[in-house]
This record gives C-alpha cells, structure tokens and sequence, in this order.
C-alpha cells in the first residue's frame, strides 16, 4: 500500500472530505498561505481558496466560538489550535458552550466539529508549548478525544470525527508528523471508540497513547527478544473508550503497563488503571497495575532533560520486563 | 423601517408580556415553584423587543443570563418557556436548562447563555457560516456592560469586523455587572465609543426609548445585511430588580431606582404610542391584561406537564 | 469549642491573615460591598478598604494575571473566581503562566497566590455554574489543589495555602457554606498534602473528596447500624496528595470505594484508584476498587435530575454495602 | 528626557549587541548548537532599545516570544544568556527556558512568553503591587500587533486604566503575526487607537527612529510613574527574519524585506549620532565590533559551562 506520513495523512483527510462536503471548511491560525505551523495543512488555500481556508487573528477562543457558532448553523468546521497548549484560552468555549450545548438545550441541537490541537514534547519548545492536556478534555461530559498514532489511524479518524455530529478534539502528536507508514487513498473511516491491538502477546498488556505506541511497539521488540511477549493496545479514541477490548487484554495477560507522555498526576493512566480496577480483569491481575507517565514537572528546555522528562523506550522495556518478572 | 400601527402595538404587547411573564417568575420562585436563580430584566423591556423588532424571522438572536425578554421576543412559546422554568419536559430544553439556558434553535434563538460573553464568540461563527452559506440572515448577539470588559468581547468583535460579517452586537448597558458600576468598569463615558478599535460604527441609544433602539438596530441590521459588517449598538438601560435572586442591592441607592422606575420604558411607548397611533387607554390595559392572562394560561400548562423520566437522564449528552 | 459555619471559616482565615499581613489582598468580582456571590467575603471592604478589598470587571483571565503579576513582585494575593466553571477563562494565566514560571525561570522566582473557586452542584444553577473541574488542576506540575470538606479545615487549610509559596487553587464547596464545624478562634494551619481520617473503620475504606466526605459519613452512620464499619479518608490537599495514609487505610480494610462529585470519566477518582493499584495496598485488595462519581453529563437544571446526577448518601450506602458483601 | 552622549553612545551598543547576539544565535542554531526555535527581532532594535532607555533600572519590563532585544536593553548578562540558549546551567533559567524564557527577575526582567499576550494580564498584577506598595516602579510590556487581538490584551488594558496603574503597554508592530499581515487583523490603521476604547493616551511612532521610541515611552513613563496610569505607544517596525526558525516567507514579498532592510534602525541611529554627538566612524565601527566581541565571549563561556545535572531534574517545580 501507498506510504504516507502521519501529517500528509491528516491534510488527504481533510482535503478529501473539504472535497466531498461543502459544509467542512477549516479555521486557524496561519492555517492558509503559511500551511500551518507544522506544515499540516499546506496547499490547501490554493485549492480550495481564502473562504474555505480561514486564517485567523491570534484569538482562539474567538476560533472555538466561530467553530462552535458555524457548527450549530449547518457548517461542519475543523479548525487548528497552533499548539494544544493554548487551548487553555480557548477552553470556556469549547467546555462551557460546544461540549453542553446539545444537553442544555433538550437535544435540539448539534455542534459537530472538530478541533485538531499539535500536542506534546520532544521539540525542544520548552514549558508553553509541549503539554499534553487530553485528559482535560477526556473529563468534560460532551466532547469526544480522538488520539491517532499511526498514519492509518489519523487518516480514518478525523474523516470519522469531521463525520460525527459532536464536538471532537483531535490530538496530533508533533513527533509522529514525519513519521510514515500505510495509508489507502480511498476514503475510509477509523470508527470513533474502537481500540486496536497493535501488536499482540501473552505476557502482558501495554495501554500506550499517541506517540507513545510507537515507542512501546519498540519497547516490545526488544522484550521479543528476551522472551517476553507484550501486547500493546491503543485506545485511539480516549473518549469514547472502548474499554472492553482492554479489559480483555489485560484478563489474558494479568499484567499491564499503561504509557503516557501528559504529566502522570492526574493524568489519562488513572482513568485506564480505574477502570482497569473496577472491571472483571481485576480478578485476573497477577501484579499491581503500572502507570509510565510524563514526570510532574513542565517541560525543560535543555534537550537532555526534556528526553528524561517523558517515557522514552528503554524506560518502557525496563518497566515491562520488571512487571512481567515471575510472569516469563 | 417604520413600523405599522399593529406592529407597534404588538411591541407593546411584548413588552408587557415580558414584564408579566418576569412578575411571575419572580412570584413562583418566591414560593418555591421554580428554583435555582434568576436574573429579571424589568425595567429593560424596550432593549429587548427594540432590538429584535429590528430582525427578520429567520434571523438569529444569541442571548445572555438576563434574556428572558430577548426569548419572548424572538416569539418564543410562552407555554414552553414557563415549562422550562419549572423544569418540565414540556420545556424547551425538557427541564435540562432552566432559566439561563434557554434555546429555541428553530426559532432562531440560540440560546441564553450563564457564562457573561459566553455568546459573543459564537455570534462570529453565526455570522460566518451565513456569509459562507449565503444566506442573508443576520446574528444579533446580546450582552450587558459587564460583557463588554471581558476578553471574548474583544476577540470577537474584531474577528466580525475584519472579515465584515453580517453581525450586530447589542450591548445592553445597565450601569451594572453585578454590583459593579459601569462606571469604575470603564474608563471611558460610552461603551459604543469601543466600536471605533474595531473599525466598526457605534452607537449609544437611551435603551428604554424603544423608538430609539429599534431605529439604532434596523440600521445596523440593514448594513450587516448589506454586506457590510458589523455594528456595535449600546442600549442605556436599567434593571429594576436586584442581579439575581441573591442580591441585597447594597451597592445602589433606593432614590436611584425609583428614579429609573420614573423612566419605565413600557408606560413611555404607551405615551407615545397615545401620541402616534392614537392608542387609548382602554387599549392599553387590554394589552396588558392580555398578557397576563397569557402568562397565567402558561403556568397551567407548566403545572399540567409532566417532569423528566428519570430514566432519560443521560439522554442528550451525544449526538 | 465555637462553631462557625464553612463560609465563615474561610472569612476569618481572610480577616487574620490580612490583619497579620500586609501584603495580602483579596480581589475578584462582587467580592467588595456585595460580599462575593456567596457572601464569602462580606464586611471585608469595611475593615480593609478597597485597596486590599478589589472588585474587578468581568475579566477573569485579568483576575488570574493580576494575582500572578502581584505574586511575582511581592505580594501573596488571594483572588476569586465567581463559580469554578469561569476559571476555564483564566486558566491561560494559571497553567502556562503561574504554575510554570518558577520552573522556567531556573527556580529563580515564586508565585504565591491562592484561588478561590466556589464549585459543585446542587444549587440548580444548572450546567454552566455546576462545575467540579479540580482534577484539571491536579494535572498541572507547579500548582497545589486543596479541597476542605469541614469548617475546621477550611480555615485552617486556607491559612496554610496563603502562606505557601506556590500558586494553590482553593476549591470550596457551595454546598458546604452554610454547614457548621468547631473552628478555633486562633490562628492554625492545616498542613498542605496531610489528609484526615474523618471517620474509623476496618471493613472498608471511602475516599471522599469535598462535600462528599459529608456524605461518606452520614452512610458510614447508617453502615454502622448494619455492621458495617467503614473508614472514611478525606484527602483534603488534592495535590500534593497524601498517599501513604490511603495506602494504610487501604491495606488495612482491603476494599476501597472512591466517591467524588466530578464527573468520573478523566476525574481524581481515577488517580485515587491508580495510586491505590499501583501501591502495596494491591496486594490486600479483597475486591476491585469501585469509583462513585458524579454522572458523565452536564449538570442539569431540574431538582430531580440534577439529584441524580451526583453521588447521593443513599448511593453511596449502597455502593459500600455492596462492595462490603463477603466481608461482615 | 535629554540623554547624555555617553548615553546615547550605550543605546548604540546595546543595538549592536542585540544585533550580534540573535545573529550569532542565527548561526549557532544552524550547526545544532542552539535547538528548539527561536524568534529573531533583527530590524526591530531601536523599539527594544528606545523603550526600555525610558526606565529607570529598577523598573519592570515584561518581554515576548520574541524577546532576546528587551532583555539586552534591560541589561540581560550576555554570558548567562547564551548559556540559557545553549541549554546549560548556569543560563539565566539553569537551561531550563530556553529562548522564549529568559527571565531575570532580580533585573527586574519578569520574563519572555511563549504564550503571545501572556505578558500582558501579568502586566496589571505587576502594576498593582507597585500601586499598592508604593514602590514608585514602572512596569513596561512589550507585545507584538497580533498579541494585539487577543482577549487577554483587552481584559488587561481595561484593568490597567481603570485603576490607573503604572503601566505602559508597547505595542510592537512589525505588521506581521507570523503570516498573517496586520492589514488583514485589523480593521483599522493605527493599533494605538484602541486606547481611546480604554481611556487612555495612544501614540504610534516610527519603531525604527530610536529618538521617537524613547520619546514616546519616556512620556508614557513619566505618566505612569506620576500616577496618572497607563499608555499604549504603538512602535511601527518590521522583523528582518522569517517569524522563527520554520518560516519560509511565503506571505511576503523579498522587496518588502529589502525595502525595510533600508531602514535599519541601528544605521539611522548611527547616522543620527554622527550629526549630534559628532560619533565617527570608526567610533561606530568600534562600537559594532565590541559587541560582535563580546557575543563571541559569550559563546566561550556558554561553552565551557555545564550541562544542568540530571539528578537535579524535577528541581524548582515548587517552592
Ligand atoms: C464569565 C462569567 N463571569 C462571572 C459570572 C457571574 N455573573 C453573572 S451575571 C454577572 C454580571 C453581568 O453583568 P452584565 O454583563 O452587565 O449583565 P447584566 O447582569 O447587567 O445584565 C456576573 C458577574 C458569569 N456568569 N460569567
Ligand atoms: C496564544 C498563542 N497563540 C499562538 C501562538 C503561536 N505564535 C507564536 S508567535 C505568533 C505570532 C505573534 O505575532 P505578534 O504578536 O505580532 O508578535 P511577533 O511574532 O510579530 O513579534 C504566533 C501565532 C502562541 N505562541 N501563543
Ligand atoms: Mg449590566
Ligand atoms: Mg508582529
């Protein structure tokens, strides 16, 4: 199949359904003749013109209130926030009006669009601009939170969350932009709340988000080799969870390591390990659960700091082959 | 842009069913039939049914935590309305909203909103997606003086004017955000005056001259139609109740609202109406009555309806 | 000893700190000659004036820029946001700004404020001022979350978190404000990040948080005539928190149910029950841990709904009852 | 106001010395000493350096995203500069910062800000604590004209002037934000208007004429140190380089970069000097190759500094 990277896939994805569905246009920040910050959506201006590719001042809540508004008049709108870290100016929208609008109102209305945020660390972009804020969005009743890791996935999710009648964040990971992999060229959905096994094993279950899978498919290579075989599950969409297919994963293997790179406390890993917890997988669980996280601390400037800051391979081989100790 | 004699007179037949269906709600909530809080806009009437009688019936409003006038009129059902406030299935948000949330999205109100500014911003993407969509329909998006000082006021006006949307902002100055006086909030005389960093008209109108505002917005309403961009329209208005249900009025004199009461905005379009179409005073009490028959019947209604099934509760998050 | 209603706690925690300190303040919206939206800070501008007593325009990102700025240079303000649900206004200042600025500035600075935020359900203000959002601010690295559930606490928590030197957000519980507690009339504090067994028990271990403690206890009472003895920990600093003291607890009664306002899905529940799974007190664990929270939904507007959508004593009576099942 | 020869001949340094500095960062961050981004004010000095040559040096300054120029006028050690740059740890922030936040909070440089319009509300706290404590400080905050339309800048002027706080907001304009040209941003031609919305004075000047920078802000200075509140003076300038290290200019044209690079602030200011304190030419030359020195010093020792300890990570989370 055709390669792509991770970034050309977002941008055939919007391009196709901008193509397909007069109602989709996309707003942002230097989105238009700049291309995007990184890059993601260049040319699309030239195709589909100034009125369809808006650039905005620097005002995100004022690009979530235009998203929001557009959305609840007939218009089906992406739009970019240049960094998730900023959508802190943009979250009374996008919490207190898109996420509610639906329920407050009876259900008589619907906000269906989506909000692509470039998230985490590894760019040496230091504190502001590195955070990985989803377990922000996963915790609002309303919206849903849409996390692609492969290049496959961004494709199919976003024409899946473009296509869904609720408020998505979609969180693009910056470090996975260039990365390549297989991607159709037909359209072709990623359903919104169905997980996927990566790789699968018996020793034990990796829960990996984002950019993270990548690194615990590595991870598991390497154990491969010392005999120790881990099944990585990516949740893909973090909410809706498709919990079930965890809790399958883990009920098999009895062990799990859940790998994030947003800040451990209070982070996605407590809502996978809770539910993990509560669920019939409990009884199978031969050893504590795990959490691999980002360390409680912003991101550093310094590159050497900023790789420790946040779970890197060799920490994941170590966590796992310490987890799955007694199992192999 | 003049309004026929039975135009006029349903303005003030509006008018008083504001006034009435606040009366009562005020009344209800005193013995315990509506809960939560509430923020009444008596006194403001002329605001409110001014602005919108400057709009088409297509087009759309977006309200504020004191919009109880704007709903009614943009023609909301009163019926629902009460149910709404009573938190009845019947509401307009089957009981889910209550006073600060009400939408009638087919009807073109988009929705009050308990967040101060939550709507502006919204109003530019109401105004995009009908320049996008062609479809000549304006935003007339509502706010109080206490809007006018937040970040979200400013982000959207300037968006709506770079890109001349077809957007008219009504902010409706009641001297007060709260217990905060517009004027230790501004430092300047006019919040109109603002319009002018954006690149937009401003205009200052007295808000309780319904005259007045109706003449200010069908302007606005005619360029935004036009295609030629927003406005900022600034009603000086004042509320005769104290915020919400919670207020003790400390931070204003009983002198200064009994001398806004002096400037009622409905007995001053009765007068001039008098003047203008002859309207008597037999009439006029008709009105009235009328409208407070008709708030009555929707407390009936509200009463007769049904509470949600508990059983639906989470119905309505997702689409 | 005297009693003082929540609200009164916080007020006199307020008053002695601004009489001991100069360089206090308080500043928010209404919180002058209206006494806050809740009445928190009534008869404050009387004593201390408008200089130390500010009321703001509606600007709460202003608010939280105004504290931060003040901190920077020497003052330890105390600001408010009017209900919880707004500080998705200022969160901006808070999380990239306030919480970072030590950090990115090499430790060379200190931010010392405290924010208020009046939060939770159940006055039927419906979804917009119903919010519970503290597990977004236990996410973030550099601030401190505190969540008193008693008068006791309240003041003495709120002394300790003005004269902390870091950004601490201050979550009061609407509910709470007008519920009664032995307060002493002199100045303590209570220590940030030591969290309180509010009740005793052997069978089974409630972690409450805020208004949920209340609630914990009153089924804790009703558990007791059944025969079940339940031990009820209240966290209190959210952030940082005192695991060890759950783990004991934990260990000790081998069943844990986590009871929190805030919708479960992304909440501090999931924490909690990741702290407790990854911890020692695993290995005692007699049953999955149970999370009783509030539903994932925006809060609604009708009395009967809005009950509902929160854990009640009656839930949580039954939650523990059932969870207690093979132990008494 | 009148600033001595010697004085003038320091502001002429310290423009050198941004100028040396951001282009040896330039240079640096090609051969992958320097990572991250950064964001070049090459072009813009005489706004950096004139504004700043208003304060007192007890006085605050707030610094941006593009920020390297404030913080050498604010008289920023260039060797703990660089270090920070280069990630090591005896930088400004133990090489936590990086470029986008240097802060030297002892030289009263509160901080640079990857937020744009992060400043700004921090400005008004900053002002507050002066106000109150009655220090008789200055804060002054630099923000570009897209920091401009944000929410954040409105919130925080209208506080500022409303309790008239010794504050002075300086807008530089370098007609860009990122790609987006301020004549699309902005629905009206002069930034500096928007003070008149927030009652206070507005002043736009010619950001590349060092004289008319330190005039104006030395005005705004004066006003705010007596109490009189806060300014905005709009400094008109343009970046030379790209908007930071990712930028392929595709949204300008390579004559608008040559037009402006005629009117390089640092050379109209030598021009300037040589009529009224009689500088020489090789006196400037000295001057410019003094800072190229001592930039090149700055190097040796950012160099020969260490890296920060790894153990030491999660320091100065907390207090
Ligand atoms: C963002 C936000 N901050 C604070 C509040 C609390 N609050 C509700 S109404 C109000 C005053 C609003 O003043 P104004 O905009 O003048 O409208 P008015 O109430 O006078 O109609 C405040 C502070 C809120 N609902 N939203
Ligand atoms: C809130 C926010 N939005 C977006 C960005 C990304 N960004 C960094 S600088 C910049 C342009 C800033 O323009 P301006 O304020 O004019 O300053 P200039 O770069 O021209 O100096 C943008 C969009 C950011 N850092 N912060
Ligand atoms: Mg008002
Ligand atoms: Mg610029």
């Amino acid at each position: 199949m055709r390669e792509l990277s991770y970034l050309e896939a977002i941008r055939e994805a919007l391009q196709q359904e901008m193509r397909r569905d007069p109602r989709v246009f996309v707003i942002g920040e230097d989105v238009g003749v700049y291309g995007g910050a990184f890059g993601v959506t260049r040319g699309l201006v030239e195709e589909f013109g100034e009125q369809r590719i808006i650039d905005t001042p620097i005002s995100e809540l004022g690009i979530a209130g235009a998203i929001t508004g557009a959305a609840l008049t007939g218009m089906r709108p992406v739009g970019e926030i240049m960094f998730m870290d900023f959508t802190t100016l943009a979250i009374e929208q996008l919490v207190n009006q898109a996420a509610k609008i639906r329920f407050m109102f009876g259900g008589t209305a619907t906000v269906p669009f989506v909000l692509r945020c470039p998230a985490g660390s590894g760019t040496g972009a230091a504190a502001q601009h590195s955070q990985s804020l989803e377990n922000w969005f996963v915790h609002v009743p309303g919206l849903k939170v849409v996390m692609p890791s492969t290049p496959y996935d961004a494709k199919g999710l976003l024409l899946a969350a473009i296509r869904d009648d609720n408020p998505v964040i979609f969180v693009e990971q910056k470090l996975l932009y260039k990365t390549r992999g297989p991607v159709p060229e037909e359209d072709y959905t990623v359903p919104l709340g169905k997980a996927d096994i990566k790789r699968a094993g018996r020793d034990l279950t990796i829960v990996a988000t984002g950019v993270m899978v990548a690194r615990a498919l590595e991870a598991a290579e390497q154990l491969a080799r010392e005999g120790i075989e881990v099944e990585v599950v990516d949740p893909r969409t973090l909410k809706p969870l498709d919990a079930e297919l965890i809790i399958q994963s883990v009920s098999k293997t009895g062990r799990v390591l859940i790998v994030h790179e947003a800040a451990r406390t209070g982070g996605y890993g407590g809502e996978l390990a809770a539910i993990i917890a509560e669920s019939e997988a409990f009884d199978y669980l031969d050893a504590p659960i795990v959490r691999l996280a980002g360390r409680d601390m912003p991101i550093p400037y310094n590159r050497t700091l900023e790789y420790h800051t946040v779970p890197q391979v060799e920490n994941i081989v170590e966590a796992a082959r310490q987890l799955a100790q007694g199992r192999v | 842009m003049t309004l026929t004699p039975e135009r006029q007179r349903d303005l003030l037949r509006q008018m008083w069913l504001i006034r009435a269906f606040e009366e009562k709600a005020e009344n209800l909530y005193a013995q315990g039939k509506i809960h939560g809080t509430m923020h009444l806009s008596i006194g403001m009437e002329a605001s409110a049914v001014g602005a919108v009688a400057a709009l088409q019936p297509d087009d759309y409003i977006l309200s504020t935590h004191r919009g109880h006038g704007h709903c009614i009129a943009k023609g909301a059902d009163l019926d629902r309305m009460m149910a709404e406030f009573m938190g009845k299935e019947t509401g307009y948000c089957r009981g889910r909203g209550g006073s600060m949330h009400i939408a009638d999205v087919a009807g073109g109100n988009l929705g009050a909103n308990g967040v101060v500014a939550g709507g502006i911003p919204i109003a530019v993407g109401v105004g995009l997606s009908q320049k996008m969509q062609g479809t000549g329909r304006v935003c007339l998006c509502f706010f109080g003086d206490g809007a006018a000082n937040s970040g979200p006021f400013h982000e959207a006006l300037n968006m709506a004017a770079i890109w001349t949307l077809p957007v008219v902002f009504v902010c409706e100055n009641n001297q007060y955000a709260m217990s905060y006086p517009a004027s230790k909030a501004f430092a300047i005389p006019r919040i109109s005056d603002r319009a002018a960093g954006y690149g937009m008209p401003g205009e200052t109108v007295d808000g309780n001259d319904l005259n007045a505002v109706y003449a200010a917005v069908s302007r606005a309403v005619e360029r935004a139609r036009a295609g030629e961009g927003p406005s900022l329209v600034e009603n000086v208005t004042y509320r005769w109740r104290g915020h919400s249900k919670s207020d003790a009025n400390r931070y204003r004199s009983r002198e200064e609202i009994e001398a806004w009461k002096e400037k009622d905005p409905i007995a001053r379009f009765e007068r001039w109406l008098a003047q203008a179409i002859s309207l008597s005073e037999p009439d006029a009490r008709a009105v009235e009555q009328a409208a407070y028959a008709a708030i009555e019947a929707a407390v009936a209604f509200a009463d007769a309806s049904p509470e949600p099934d508990l059983a639906a509760i989470e119905e309505g998050v997702y689409a």
